[in-house]
């Protein structure tokens, strides 16, 4: 089952990354552009046998490794393969 | 001169393991093993060293792949145990990755790797690591070289912290003033060190393996692994478990 | 997968940079029309960047050999003798194209191809040196290129874990359509540790390690797409991207191999990938090569034979192994999470025969392909027309100095390169006794006791364009200058030539007269050429870039007591300068950036002259009288001595005056050779001046070290922050 | 007008992060999961008279800025504010 992870930094967490890009994309010329925020995208395979199990195991990767939860939150959803 | 056994983890990526064992064996005369990553820390090991570097690549985030290594439970049977444990640079990132050690660090300010040299201020002395030969507020010169050096933690955790005594090092300039200017990454509070609650375990951004000689520009580095050596044989703990058994 | 084969029709030939002539060559070779993958392979051997054919007939008449050399050219890098069975392995490499199109992507391959040709001879790569040449930031492109480059290295050899320890970095608009990105590594081995490139008998396995195979550096792509028709375009890509944790772990695994004495003969895949390092392995012996690219890891989907003997993805290696050694090969990959593909092996057939599922792609003898490259017709080189033409005579007024001084340290080109260096990490390995910052990086020898390494990198484009063999000659000893002023021994030299179309009579000219300043300069030092580059075609239809040999230079200090820094170190140490009087400001470098043209005349070199005064500086360092000592190149004595102060760990400054037979602006200007300021505490002064006189080398007092202070007397009254500012502003 | 912009490497090229975190996270015991690549995910906000013009704005930025095409390609889509 494929699935589409984001993880973002929570919104107390500076992204000094977020600032520096929105800067940049300022000075050269979208000025339009702001509340800038980068993170991680991530896509991935897990084989199970169920759909419920695949979201069991995309739960704890997240949880446990793909997201650091004093500084990062994360969302997952099913993507199409 | 006081003899002790040190082990330096190597993670595929980690760099500065050999500078590290050049430090101990060569200038400090330590006994020293390499501890492969898949591996236990022999029984026979009084000290750990979680050494720099970029382990896996960095590639999610810096320590943080690191951790989910086999030799990090045994490190944490060691550090239950008291031994004296530090983890430089890409160690300390994995040591909190493995929430062996509290906080995380994020990008430097500056967006920027930075490699330059720093002091740091001593602000404990109650650190395996600055329990000898170290007193509140000496400055040690060493080198720092990272991106990801930022240390951060939420306001509350971090009020525990500082009344807690947690806190080793901090940036300072050369008169030992802790100021933003002498902040080079933006970590909160300037801090560049801090160590779990019983004392064992140091985490820290700079590199005092790289401030190992006056060849290279200071040897400040060496207080730190002395006053480690000095406190093991002052109190040898009791040795960790053997390979694989329970904590 | 739908193929269509595609024909040999002369567009396609074309589009290989194959001449008919050569293409007649090849069916001459084989007796019939090549298939499309040995049209691949011919092409890239045969390109420019595999077969120097435009170069090599002149870089033969180069010195290569010499006591010290134990591996000239020829091999993946140069090879010399450091004593105690030591030896220090390196080599120049330029990433320039590849870095004008991703900046990013480019420069990080850059380093890792240069870390792979040092660790494929068997040494541990034990530093990064990295001249780089941007057009002005002021234009934004040139500014995302500058931030990319600078990244990308800072990237992959902080992650490596080999210390970039010093460099260059040239602002000019001669670069700006063209940037010059140009890595140098070193590294060290024991004798007994020294790989080669050349496989031995029949027999043996060709082993494969180290990243999968993609599309990357595969040209003539839109040629080797027409083969596919079920995936879209726009999910290909042929730039090379690099993955400097994949070179960490080949690295360390292959140290280990040939500590394990596994390996008959070890390359990189670099440039033309498979093709170019199995062939040339073979070759060497002359024997044969079969190849199985079904054994090949791949990462992309349907990768043609064409495009898998082509590619050039990165972190790769091909070894040469005896059969017998295979598990244990396997063993040591393992360890480093890595596999041995077994891709081929050695023949005595004398040809490579590839095969691909199951079908003959390939069957060429070898030595059309690695040896009889048909030389070019030589290019009718034509000197310019004129060479006076850009010429013009520029002073600069007394009360302008210090406005000048001020500007000149505010431009890019000559403001503190911090900002860069501090991002590259210099001090991992803990061998870094002087790091960037000062004209010469200073390495200790672990094995060693009391032994040092010393390196430089040096080019200039204006010397070079105003005067291709005087230029250059100037530049070989202005990096053996430098090593000089560290208390440095020169030894041995590895250069990368950039230059434009070599098939333009001016370019061919200025090419033949910058290799022979080469060859005469690196005679007469005695410093042999052990290895190089060279990169043609840095032009656009507006200009090409100006001439610009990169010399990279190895010396040895043999005690610590000589190891001298370029910045003041007392206060009241006396300022000398030592070497001939300045007699023109030609080829400044602060002129040419204030008139924005190039001024004459050319520099050139008394090599009698430049030999007394390294004899001079040698001796007197040696003898224990000089605190500082730094050559006078580019921006002249006013540069010189502003560095001199800025860098100061203890904020001094001088107080000078110029010497009274010279003209003000040779004076602060010149950027002749031959020259160096000295500084020297009160009590050596006599016997300083009593070295100079026995040696006939001009020796002038100028003044002292001074706290705080940057005056010249009658041109220029500031304080050292003032002298900063700018120089931090700039950056 | 919110935008959510997602940039990953085209499916050719390397993506070196992904290797080293798929290879890591089956040692550690995720062995289920597979073919995962990493890429970048902004948030981001285009101030813009109407949604033509944002999205307009929004797809010159991707094109130019955002993304290298010569290795990456983009999505982007409206997001909840
Ligand atoms: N400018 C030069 N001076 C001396 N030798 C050179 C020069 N350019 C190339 N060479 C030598 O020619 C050989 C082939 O070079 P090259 O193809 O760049 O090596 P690689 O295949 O490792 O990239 C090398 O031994 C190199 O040192
Ligand atoms: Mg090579």
């Amino acid at each position: 089952m494929r699935f589409h992870v984001l993880v973002h930094l929570k919104p107390d967490v500076l992204d000094a990354q977020g600032q520096a890009i929105e800067q940049a994309i300022h000075s050269a010329g979208y000025e339009s552009v702001h509340s800038l925020r980068v993170g991680k995208s991530f896509y991935l395979d897990v084989d199970a046998d169920n759909p419920a199990d695949a979201r069991d195991e995309i739960e704890r990767l997240c949880a446990e490794t793909l997201c650091n939860p004093l500084i990062e939150t994360f969302t997952y959803e099913a993507a199409p393969a | 001169m006081t003899h002790a056994t040190f082990a330096v983890v190597v993670f595929p990526g980690s760099n500065c393991d050999r500078d590290c064992v050049h430090a101990l064996r060569d200038e400090l005369q330590q006994r020293v093993v390499e501890v492969w990553h898949r591996d236990a820390i022999p029984a026979n090991v009084d000290c750990i060293v979680i050494p720099g570097g970029f382990s896996y690549g960095d590639a999610l985030r810096a320590g943080a792949l690191a951790a989910l290594s086999p030799v990090m439970g045994s490190v944490k049977r060691f550090a239950d145990a008291g031994a004296p444990i530090i983890g430089i640079c890409n160690g300390f990132q994995a040591l909190l990755e493995a929430k062996l050690l509290p906080g995380a660090l994020l990008r430097n300010r500056s967006l920027r790797f930075r490699c330059k040299r720093v002091h740091v201020r001593i602000e404990t002395t109650a650190c395996a690591f600055t329990s000898s030969g170290l007193s509140i507020h000496d400055s040690l010169s060493l080198p720092i070289a990272h991106g990801f050096g930022a240390y951060h933690l939420p306001k509350d955790q971090l009020a525990h912290l500082e009344s807690s005594g947690q806190i080793v090092l901090r940036y300072c300039d050369s008169t030992s003033a802790v100021t933003d200017g002498a902040n080079p990454n933006g970590s909160v509070n300037n801090i560049a060190g801090v160590m779990n609650a019983q004392g064992n375990m140091l985490g820290l951004m700079p590199h005092p393996e790289r401030a190992s000689s006056e060849l290279l520009g200071g040897a400040d580095g060496l207080k730190l692994f002395r006053a480690a050596i000095q406190s093991v044989s002052n109190t040898p703990f009791a040795n960790a478990p053997a390979d694989g058994a329970p904590a | 997968m739908s193929v269509a084969v595609p024909s040999i029709t002369p567009e396609v030939i074309e589009q290989h940079g194959l001449t008919s002539a050569e293409y007649q060559t090849i069916l001459d070779q084989l007796g019939r029309e090549p298939t499309i993958a040995e049209l691949g392979v011919y092409s890239v051997m045969w390109s420019e960047h595999c077969s120097y054919k435009h170069s090599r007939r002149h870089l033969a008449t180069l010195p290569t050999s010499g006591d010290r050399v134990l591996h000239g050219p020829g091999e993946n890098a140069g090879v010399i003798d450091l004593g105690n069975q030591l030896a220090c392995v390196f080599k120049i490499e330029s990433h320039n194209h590849p870095s004008a199109v991703e900046p990013h992507q480019g420069a990080a391959t850059g380093v890792g191809g240069i870390l792979r040709d040092i660790f494929a001879m068997g040494a541990r790569p034990i530093a990064l040196l990295d001249a780089i040449r941007f057009g002005p930031p002021d234009k934004a492109r040139n500014e995302w290129i500058i931030r990319g480059v600078v990244n990308g290295i800072a990237d992959y050899g902080n992650c490596v874990g080999v210390p970039t320890v010093g460099g260059e970095f040239c602002i000019d608009d001669a670069y700006s359509d063209n940037c010059l990105v140009n890595v140098m590594c070193v590294g060290v081995a024991r004798h007994d540790e020294l790989m080669t490139a050349r496989a031995e008998k029949a027999g043996d396995l060709l082993v494969y390690y180290g990243g999968s195979t993609g599309r990357d550096g595969v040209h003539g792509a839109t040629f080797a797409s027409m083969e596919l028709t079920d995936e879209s375009a726009d999910n290909r890509s042929s730039v090379q991207v690099g993955d400097p944790f994949m070179e960490k772990l080949i690295l360390e695994s292959t140290l280990e191999l040939i500590e394990h004495n596994l390996l008959v003969a070890l390359q990189d895949m670099g440039a033309a990938g498979l093709t170019c390092s199995s062939t040339e392995m073979a070759d060497k012996a002359g024997l044969g090569v079969d190849l199985d690219l079904d054994a090949v890891p791949q990462r992309a989907r349907n990768l043609s034979a064409y495009e898998l003997l082509l590619s050039e993805s990165q972190e790769r290696m091909l070894a040469v192994i005896s059969p017998d050694k295979l598990e244990q090969v396997r063993a040591v990959l393992k360890k480093w999470d890595l596999n041995a593909h077994v891709v081929g092996a050695t023949t005595n057939t004398g040809r490579l025969v590839v095969r691909h599922h199951r079908e003959v792609e390939v069957d060429v003898p070898l030595d059309s392909i690695c040896s009889s490259i048909p030389a070019p017709a030589p290019v009718a080189s034509a000197p310019p027309t004129s060479h006076t033409r850009h010429f013009t005579s520029v002073t600069i007024a007394d009360k302008e100095w210090q406005a000048a001084l001020l500007d000149a340290l505010a431009s890019p080109h000559f403001a503190s390169k911090r900002w860069i260096y501090e991002q590259y990490d210099h001090d991992v390995q803990t061998n870094t006794v002087v790091g960037p910052g000062a004209g010469v990086a200073v390495l200790r020898l672990r094995q060693t006791p009391n032994r040092f390494l010393a390196v430089t990198c040096d080019g200039n484009g204006i010397w070079v364009a105003l005067d291709p063999y005087e230029g250059t000659r100037a530049l070989v000893t202005e990096a053996a200058r430098n090593l000089i002023a560290a208390g440095a021994v020169p030894l041995a030299v590895t250069n990368n030539l950039n230059f434009g179309n070599p098939r333009d009579g001016e370019i061919a000219w200025q090419f033949a007269e910058s290799v022979r300043g080469l060859a005469d300069a690196c005679r007469a030092l005695d410093t042999p050429v052990t290895g190089g580059n060279v990169s043609f075609y840095n032009e656009s239809p507006r200009m090409a870039v100006f001439p610009t040999p990169v010399i990279g230079m190895v010396g040895v200090i043999e005690d610590r007591a000589h190891i001298t820094p370029a910045s003041l170190q007392h206060e009241g140490d006396a300022l000398y300068l030592v070497g001939p009087r300045a007699t023109h400001a030609g080829a400044s470098k602060i002129l040419r950036d204030r008139v924005g043209e190039l001024v004459g005349p050319a520099i050139s070199l008394d090599m009698d002259a430049e030999q007394a005064s390294h004899a001079l500086v040698r001796d007197v360092i040696r003898a224990g009288l000089i605190a500082s000592a730094t050559d006078i190149s580019e921006g002249g004595l006013l540069i010189a001595l502003a560095e001199m102060s800025l860098c100061s760990p203890k904020n001094l400054g001088i107080e000078i005056s110029l010497p009274g037979d010279e003209d003000t602006t040779p004076s602060l200007l010149s950027e002749e050779p031959s020259r160096f300021i000295l500084a020297c505490p009160i009590e050596h002064e006599e016997a300083l001046c009593e070295h100079a006189h026995r040696a006939g080398v001009r020796c002038v007092r100028l003044g002292a070290a001074e706290r705080n202070d940057f005056h010249i007397t009658g041109l220029i009254d500031l304080n050292l922050a003032q002298l900063r500012e700018p120089w931090e502003r700039g950056q």
